[in-house]
């Protein structure tokens, strides 16, 4: 899915937290920042609350659980052999292996998530990204067409932009 | 130049000025980082093939261990376990310093962690892939080795989850995962960056990596969480992983190996050695490719305070370790003790008190810490020290059991030391092709500690104004 | 990976011959790809069930003691040898020697068939044509005909004596393990022309100069059982005394309660001085008196250095008890050893011993004692060139004479030498023609061992097919036959049924013969009733010269040389034996290789130790060698054991340890004409080498462990709690205290091991009581430390040989390992002695410490109580060594069942052969329990107790083990865990609770129990 | 249990798929028997001798003589009720019915192949039969237990009656391999312990 709209690449952080606050002020919502790290200032702008991804982790972690508990408790009394005099069900000993499933699981459903909600891998070629972004150029792309597109021209413009580009983003 | 006392700069970029002042842009970062992908020089490929040749050494040892048997290792009985195991520990302990310099520093917001937690989580990613050989290199029936793992098979068979063994494989299976997990995912921005400066088959590459990866705010977001939360996971599991190799000890019924100090004894030693490791290849690192601006003084400083602090730890357990034996009055623990002293390998656990104790309380003294030659001399005694720690744990204790009559030496074999030399070519073989292909030193996260470039300079002063959140725009 | 370990089982080319089923049950894969071929029977023998055992019976030939044996034999191959029950000399038992009978029978090293020597190399020629040859050579050498044979059956040593006097010639008889002073002993004092037999079991004190009668003393088996009866502690804690007296503890000496280390030939001395304590008393002496008087305490003492009240205070407890006492064996066989043994016996005669514990019914002992006069005589012969043509058999005197006794030379110097050796030795390799007899499990032949004992030998299997072998009885049948002499019967086994004819008659049996001959061939014996006690023989004047003083020694070394039998390869008969050769030595705990055993005090004057070559020099030869450090011998006296330093034998014995005879004078000691072995002082010299023994040593001290500890026979019968507060000194520790808070479940520790529940119960696990709960008991007051069980395991459970460097490295595979252990042994002192012998073995614990630990559960707990090791499930951690207690697991460390052929044909068929990266350990027999319980099941009854009896048990000569269902209470084993003396090692340190436990030995002083 | 609906559904798709390689391999043996062994193709009461007579020295019909004639399995495999050994007939066996004189086969298929056994007879040499039935050697079947506990032959070894010369059962008989036999043996709650059988 891509929408069409307006990119402008800034060199300095204030002009583009300037710039994208403006965009918000006008009524630009789906305003798209690039940044080649994580800064705040401009999650802070865009105005995010809390990721799912956390769900993602909690829920994954307790898969592991279970299945840790479960699977060597099962697998045991499948077919109940004694060893060292201890019982069949030896639960204590099965808590190492519940706890390393919990991370195990707990860590891949939160890269999961993670790239469930980035929306990655992303394979579809930009055309209105600069390369510059991940060298220090912050970006900002705003979907817009006809006279919102103008308006979002002029805001971009103001704030001394390296250069502004139309195009396509992905 | 930006200063530590700019009060608008946020906490993290106030250290982070402190701790690479001499580096000032974003784009400096990447182009000094990804200067070190650019193609190898003589060094380089003199070093690799030192690594190649031991990675040949290392499976051609193997190969013929596995076309002979066993029995061209020098183990023998009572001491079943030697080298393998010594350098399989070994290599799991160097393994922990990357997962704890990047989750647990992370977490505890240490200002240092930057420059250094790229090449440490390749560590341990490197050093799990080698620690994980060695259980394979160990066992005498290695084409049956995957009966540990839980698979449905039509024997009705399952492995015995209450082997510690079974929580080994569980758990470094586990630590490999999630720790190329928090490696891979650290580095996707800076796949992103690797992949818009370069050409050819390496933009292919680096495509192919960073998945698409362009810095949005929705993926910086999501991003940043997902990278907390792993650091959240990791942080118990690091600790587990070592407790878990130690349990492979503590839970038999060895006099030597049967004590509860064993975990946190492990863990502070493989943070010990994994620390000191990580000093070691720093060292080079930052000569070759020039990365002083990244790798300060301050980073080795606190580097080596940590290495101090669990010296100390360890140091305490070891002594734990001979009060105890002492205190239980068992003959069997006590002379095994008095054994490991005064007995056939009495110099392995001199050497291991001597690097491991004595040597890094040199590190006291600020002029050592700030000296890297002495760093880097004093790392490679800790290493060694650290080998000779599990030798002394596994070898010392199994030649002095409970049998008398059965008592026995054990003397490596040439094969085994050549796989266990090899590891450390197989090791450098990853590492190499890492320093060149991926970059070594975290960019984003470094860019994140760097203020970054404002428009508008604060009045007179040679640095960068902080973003008046609500300013208007000026100019 | 592992399909290639079953190419060490050549089933096909055996199969060809005797029939169907496994040769040997490798662990392969699951292919049944390999186009294996069935080969059935073309008509099948009526007494071979596939899959089923068959046994014959038969008698050992290993050495003269005449056990015995069943054979086992599955699908025709013999792959067992075991103690004939019904034998009155074995009753069920084998010595290690006897077990590894096997391993000279499948000997890969075996001649392929008969040989002429022709340029110097050794050609293969047919029976015939070799027949042919020898038939002519004899008709040349016109009646010069010389046989060397060693020590035969009566029945072969008939045919000889007919084939001699038939082509003419003269026999004589080599036996490195004679007793020709013995015999002269006994004819001097009794008149008696024999050597005695000696009844242990009914001794309650007994005394031994140096005869080591539990290794090698003329019969160990029988006699080292009687002696276990004797001193065994029995119900009422009556305990027989053994007193050793001798300059060297050999293993006897080391079962000894007392020892007092006199000089080297001291013993004629002490036993005259003993004598005259006791003739002073009842005047028994009758012509000896006047050297009884001469031999007072007084002067004993003056001459061997101990105190004249030690030696009177030994004289009344040989008076007051019923006594016994032997001696000194071929290791003391020195230049007065005659006045020894007649020392000995005049003691024996005044204690009134003679008659009921010594006897002496003409032919007593079918013990090798034909003097080395004899072959004295024989050489000079061969050396003056009135021997035309040479034969010998069963002997290798180019090995076993001293080199001054001139034996190569003159056997060199004889036209045509024939060797009937079936393996090669130093004699054949002068041969020039080879004519390979058949191995005695292959071959007809008798044994008379003591009086009234008539054993048969039969062929347990057909002759080996790789070895085109031929029955030396048969050879000499036909060439007498075609040198135009021929001898009445055709075949060896006609000439036996003939003389067995005449002792049908004789016994007067009540049978036609072949229904009696029918019988004694699956009986294995005829026994003819001897009367209990005889007349006791009175002591005669003596009609030669005796000196009872210490004997003279060679050279002026610092050292008495001593050169004794080794219980593994006598005197070097059975060194090509791999079996033999890995067995740890009883005494030294060394195998392969050879030794010199030197006292510690000594080894510090030299300034060497355990380990460092030394050279020891005597007036006639010189040899290097490493020390072993020995506390059992004085710090005047260094022992070499004989039967090492083989050159010309097979793989296994070339080049291990050094020949001992090179060092002693070839000279026959007078006037019995025996071949003195105590003869010479020696100088010891370090070499500045090291020589890395390959021992399963690794300390001989108990380290405060109690792992063997002893009981004092006057704590027996008091209350059981002080006897288990004796033991150990673990109770009230730790352990309880922590089950008092809580911290363990319902496991006791406390009382008696029988009361403690099975661990499990208390959930539900093990709870069908009709389940077997396996265990057993091994009472350490009876075990000798003969290591005769260790081999019978081997024999039984496939269990591999792994060679001198892998030993040295601690990979042996044994899965017993008797360990032996010091509390009191100090040659500088007389009185109490105590070592300590401990089979260890798998004590399959009931929390076993190795189960838990396995990550694939190839170790476990089966439903009876066995820890159970599933060979094919093992990936080879070694998790589970590591964390035994005991060290009874051993590995796979190579593929070490890939057995030269036709060494593999001894196999198991019943137990899989491990191959590479498989841990092992004692199993319990496990096959033989479920072997049971298959045709107890089939036939629809319980299992009896004693029906399951691992190979161990079955093999103690000193009946010390005992196997058995626990649970069930009637049964032996759970009775003699009653025992107050029952203890389980460790077991209250780390709370294992083993299925094997223990009783303690019972000490005359108070003991030592190990753990301080 | 739930390994046992897992493992089935497994082993199904195995058999499908072992079922066409089995069928493929079969088509190559067919054509490898023929070229081997020109003597047998189909007998006249419609016994087939078996599309791999090629391997073993005699085309023996087991179908003939189990089903034809109901010559009991222990006739010949004599020890299978007292060994773990089920035993293999010896050439005398084979002579009590086949000898001069004695039972006449009709034909010309079965003439050949008894005058062949009549040969080794004379020579007095053993028939070198090919094993096809066979467990891994670290495996131990006591034959007497099987048939004690009142198991068919045909439990294990497939429907031999109607056979020709013997072959393995196909897989969906059962494969011989380990969870084979547990499923019987929790079947009929036989021991599962692992000693029995494996020591």
């Amino acid at each position: 899915m891509s929408q069409s709209g307006i990119l402008a690449s800034y060199d300095y952080l204030d002009s583009t937290v300037d710039a994208v606050e403006e965009l918000r002020k006008s009524g630009f919502d789906e305003v798209v920042t690039y940044s080649s790290y994580p800064e705040h200032h401009l999650e802070d702008a865009l105005g995010y609350g809390q990721s799912p991804v956390r769900v993602w982790t909690l829920v994954g972690g307790l898969t592991g659980t279970a299945t840790g508990f479960g699977f060597t408790a099962w697998s045991s009394m499948d077919w109940p052999l004694i060893v060292g005099g201890k019982p069949v069900l030896s639960m204590p000993a099965y808590v190492v292996i519940a706890f390393e499933m919990t991370i195990l699981f707990g860590a891949l459903a939160t890269v999961l998530g993670m790239f469930i909600n980035s929306r990655l891998p992303n394979v579809t070629p930009a055309v209105v990204y600069d390369p510059e972004f991940s060298a220090g150029r912050y970006g900002v792309f705003v979907p817009a067409t006809g006279t919102d597109l103008d308006r979002a021209r002029d805001i971009l413009r103001k704030h001394d932009p390296v250069e502004t580009r139309e195009g396509a983003h992905a | 130049m930006a200063t530590a006392t700019d009060a608008n700069l946020t906490e993290a970029q106030r250290r982070g000025a402190l701790a690479h002042p001499d580096v000032e842009l974003h784009e400096e970062v990447n182009r000094d980082i990804l200067k070190m992908l650019s193609a190898p020089g003589k060094g380089w490929w003199f070093l690799f093939f030192l690594a190649a040749s031991g990675v040949a050494l290392m499976f051609g040892s193997w190969g013929w261990q596995i076309y002979r048997g066993i029995g061209v290792s020098g183990l023998s009985s009572p001491v079943g376990w030697g080298a393998y195991i010594t350098t399989f520990v070994f290599w799991v302990g160097i393994a922990h310093s990357g997962t704890l310099i990047s989750a647990i520093l992370f977490l505890f917001r240490a200002p240092w962690r930057q420059s250094i937690y790229r090449m440490a989580e390749a560590m341990t990613v490197f050093g799990v892939m080698t620690a994980g050989l060695f259980p394979l290199i160990h066992v005498g029936r290695v084409w049956h080795a995957y009966w540990l793992i839980p698979y449905p098979n039509a024997r009705y068979l399952w492995p015995n989850f209450r082997s510690p063994l079974v929580w080994d494989v569980f758990a470094v299976t586990t630590y490999f995962t999630v720790s190329s997990v928090f490696f891979y995912l650290g580095m996707i921005p800076d796949m992103a960056a690797a992949r818009d400066k370069a050409t050819g088959f390496r933009r292919k590459l680096y495509r192919f990596i960073s998945m698409g990866w362009r810095g949005t705010d929705r993926q910086w977001h999501h991003f940043g969480k997902a990278y907390l939360f792993l650091a959240a996971l990791a942080t118990p599991l690091v600790l587990s992983v070592h407790s878990v190799v130690s349990w492979d000890f503590a839970m038999s019924i060895v006099p030597g190996w049967h004590a509860t100090v064993f975990a946190p004894y492990f863990v502070a030693g493989a943070i010990f050695s994994g620390v000191a490791m990580v000093i070691t290849l720093a060292v080079p690192i930052r000569k070759v490719f020039g990365l002083e601006a990244y790798l300060t003084t301050k980073h080795f400083d606190a580097m080596a305070k940590l290495v101090m602090l669990t010296s100390m730890i360890v140091f305490y357990a070891y002594l734990t370790e001979f009060f105890m034996a002492w205190y239980s009055g068992e003959p069997p623990e006590k002379q095994m003790f008095w054994n490991r002293l005064f007995g056939h390998y009495w110099w392995a656990t001199w050497i291991m008190l001597l690097c491991n104790g004595l040597v890094p309380m040199m590190l006291w003294f600020k002029r050592v810490r700030h000296s890297i030659p002495a760093l880097f001399a004093i790392t490679i005694f800790i290493n060694i020290g650290m080998w000779f720690e599990r030798f002394v744990i596994i070898v010392t204790s199994l030649s002095h059991e409970f049998a008398p009559f059965a008592w026995g030496v054990y003397r490596p074999s040439l094969t085994e030391m050549g796989i266990v030399i090899g590891s450390f070519g197989w090791f450098s073989f990853w590492f190499l092709l890492f320093i060149r292909l991926l970059p070594p030193v975290a960019i984003a996260e470094l860019k994140e500690v760097i203020p970054p470039q404002m428009r508008r300079k604060s009045g007179g002063h040679d640095g960068h104004d902080a973003v008046p959140a609500t300013a208007p725009a000026g100019d | 990976m592992s399909a290639d370990m079953s190419s060490g089982i050549k089933r096909r080319d055996f199969l060809k011959v005797v029939g169907v089923g496994g040769a040997g049950a490798a662990l392969t894969g699951c292919s049944t790809e390999s186009a294996e071929k069935l080969l059935p029977y073309v008509v099948p023998p009526e007494d071979i069930t596939p899959g089923v055992a068959t046994w014959y019976t038969s008698t050992c030939g290993d050495c003269t003691a005449g056990c015995g044996i069943w054979v086992r034999t599955r699908e025709g191959r013999a792959v067992k040898v075991e103690g004939n029950p019904n034998h009155p000399v074995s009753e069920g038992a084998l010595c290690q020697r006897g077990h590894a009978s096997l391993q000279h029978l499948y000997s890969p090293d075996r001649f392929t068939g008969p040989m002429q020597r022709v340029n110097g190399e050794l050609q293969p020629i047919s029976w015939d044509e070799a027949e042919v040859l020898l038939a002519q050579q004899i008709q040349g050498a016109a009646g010069n005909v010389l046989f060397i044979g060693g020590s035969m059956g009566p029945t072969m040593a008939d045919l000889v004596d007919q084939f001699l006097a038939s082509v003419g010639g003269s026999r004589v008889e080599w036996d490195g393990l004679a007793e020709a002073p013995l015999r002269e002993a006994t004819r001097i004092a009794f008149g008696s022309d024999v050597v005695p037999h000696y009844d242990f079991e009914s001794a309650d004190f007994i005394v031994s100069f140096g005869a080591d009668f539990i290794e090698t003393w003329i019969s160990p088996v029988a006699y080292q059982r009687g002696f276990a009866r004797a001193t065994g502690v029995d119900a009422e804690g009556n305990k027989g005394e053994f007193v050793y007296v001798g300059p060297r503890l050999n293993l006897t000496g080391q079962n000894a309660d007392e020892w007092v280390p006199i000089p080297a030939g001291g013993e004629a001395a002490i036993a005259l001085g003993m004598a005259s304590v006791i003739a002073g008393r009842n005047g028994n002496a009758g012509p000896y008196a006047q050297i009884l008087q001469a031999y007072s305490p007084e002067a004993a003492a003056e001459a061997t250095g101990l105190e004249a009240a030690t030696i009177r205070e030994l004289a009344d407890r040989f008076q007051n008890s019923p006594s016994l006492a032997v001696g000194p064996g071929v290791a003391g066989q020195h230049r007065n050893a005659t006045a020894a043994n007649l020392a000995i016996h005049i003691l024996n005669s005044v204690a009134g011993n003679v008659g009921t514990r010594v006897r002496l019914v003409e032919n007593a002992q079918s013990a090798a004692s034909r003097p080395y006069g004899e072959v004295e005589a024989a050489i000079r012969s061969m050396a003056s060139g009135g021997v035309g043509v040479v034969m010998v058999h069963g002997t290798n005197p180019a090995h076993g004479l001293p080199p001054a006794a001139g034996f190569d030379e003159a056997f060199a110097g004889v036209p045509f030498k024939v060797s009937f050796a079936s393996e090669p030795d130093e004699t054949a390799a002068m041969a020039d023609l080879i004519l390979p007899d058949r191995h005695f499990l292959e071959a007809w032949g008798d044994a008379s061992p003591r009086p009234g004992v008539y054993s048969l030998q039969q062929p347990a299997m057909e002759a080996v097919p790789h070895f085109d072998s031929k029955q030396t009885g048969d050879v000499l049948l036909s060439v007498a036959a075609r040198a135009g002499s021929p001898v009445g019967p055709a075949t060896t086994y006609d000439h036996l049924r003939n003389r067995w004819q005449a002792l049908h008659q004789s016994v007067g049996a009540a049978e036609d013969f072949d229904a009696w001959w029918r019988g004694a061939l699956k009986e294995g014996v005829v026994n003819v009733p001897v009367p209990a006690t005889e007349e006791p023989a009175a002591l005669r004047q003596p009609d030669a010269a005796l000196i009872f003083d210490q004997p003279a020694f060679d050279g002026d070394g610092e050292f008495v040389l001593m050169v004794y039998p080794s219980s593994r390869f006598g005197d070097g008969r059975h060194a090509n034996s791999a079996w033999m050769q890995e067995l740890p030595d009883p005494v030294s705990k060394i195998a392969w290789h050879g030794w010199v055993e030197i006292h510690p005090a000594a080894a510090e004057r030299l300034g060497v130790e355990k380990g460092d070559v030394v050279s020891v020099t005597s007036p006639h030869g010189s040899v290097d060698l490493p020390v072993f450090t020995y506390p059992g011998i004085r710090d005047d006296t260094v022992a070499i054991q004989m039967g090492m330093g083989r050159e010309n034998s097979g793989r296994y014995a070339n080049g291990n340890g050094v020949n001992a005879m090179t060092l002693l004078p070839a000279e026959a000691e007078q006037p019995s004409g025996g071949l003195v072995h105590l003869a010479t002082r020696v100088s010891v010299v370090p070499t500045g080498d090291v020589y890395r023994l390959a021992t399963i040593e690794g300390s001989d001290d108990q380290s405060k462990r109690g792992i063997a500890p002893a009981a004092y026979i006057g704590s027996l019968g008091q209350s059981e709690e002080e006897g288990y507060a004796e033991e150990g000194g673990y109770e009230k520790k730790p352990l309880e205290e922590m089950q008092m808070l809580g911290g363990f479940g319902a496991v006791q520790v406390d009382g008696k091991a029988k009361d403690w529940p099975l661990p499990g119960t208390d959930r539900g696990d093990y709870a069908d009581p009709e389940t077997p709960r396996w265990a057993m008991a091994i009472d350490l007051d009876k075990c000798t430390g003969c290591s005769a069980c260790i081999v019978a395991c081997q024999s039984e459970n496939n269990v591999a040989f792994v060679g001198e460097d892998q030993l040295r490295m601690g990979r042996d595979l044994a899965w017993i390992r008797l360990e032996r252990y010091y509390e009191t042994v100090d040659a500088s002192h007389a009185g109490t002695l105590d070592v300590r012998h401990l089979p260890m073995l798998c004590q399959h614990c009931n929390n076993a410490p190795c189960e838990p630990v396995c990550p694939v559960v190839a170790a476990y707990h089966t439903p009876d109580g066995l820890n159970g090791q599933v060979y094919n499930r093992c990936v080879g951690t070694r998790y589970c060594a590591n964390n035994c207690p005991y060290k009874v697991r051993v590995y796979n460390w190579y593929s070490y069942a890939d057995v030269p052929e036709p060494l593999n044909w001894q196999y198991n068929p019943d137990v899989t052969i491990r191959n590479t990266g498989i841990m092992e350990k004692c199993s319990f027999c496990v096959q033989r329990i479920r072997e049971v319980q298959n045709k107890a099941v089939v036939e629809g009854r319980a299992i009896a107790d004693g029906e399951v009896v691992p190979a161990c048990q079955q093999s103690c000569p000193a009946e010390a083990i005992v196997f058995g269902n626990i649970r069930d209470t009637s049964s032996r084993v759970a009775e003699l865990v009653e025992n107050e003396r029952t203890y389980r090692v460790l077991d209250k340190l780390i709370n294992t609770q083993p299925a094997v436990h223990y009783l303690k030995k019972v000490t005359f002083h108070e003991a030592e129990d190990g753990t301080h | 249990m739930g390994a046992t609906r897992k493992i089935g559904v497994a082993a199904a798709m195995v058999t499908v798929l072992a079922g066409g390689g089995l069928a493929f391999a079969q088509a190559g043996q067919e054509a490898d028997a023929e070229a081997q062994m020109p003597t047998p193709a189909a007998s006249s009461t419609g016994t087939n001798y078996g599309n791999d007579a090629g391997i073993q020295p005699i085309a023996f019909p087991h179908a003939i003589h189990a089903r034809d004639n109901q010559i009991d399995c222990a006739y010949c495999h004599f020890s299978a009720e007292r060994s773990v050994s089920a035993g293999i007939p010896p050439v005398s066996t084979c002579i009590g019915c086949h000898g001069p004189g004695k039972v006449q086969v009709q034909s010309e298929q079965g003439q050949e192949q008894v005058a062949m056994v009549l040969e080794y007879w004379n020579n007095e040499e053993t028939i070198p039969w090919v094993r096809i039935h066979k467990v891994a050697d670290h495996v131990k079947f006591p034959h007497m237990r099987h048939i004690n506990a009142g198991l068919d032959c045909t439990q294990c070894h497939g429907p031999v009656q109607e056979m020709g010369v013997l072959q393995q059962p196909d897989d969906a008989w059962g494969d011989g391999k380990m969870g084979w036999c547990i499923s019987c043996h929790v079947e009929n709650d036989a021991s599962r312990d692992c000693t029995v059988c494996h020591y």
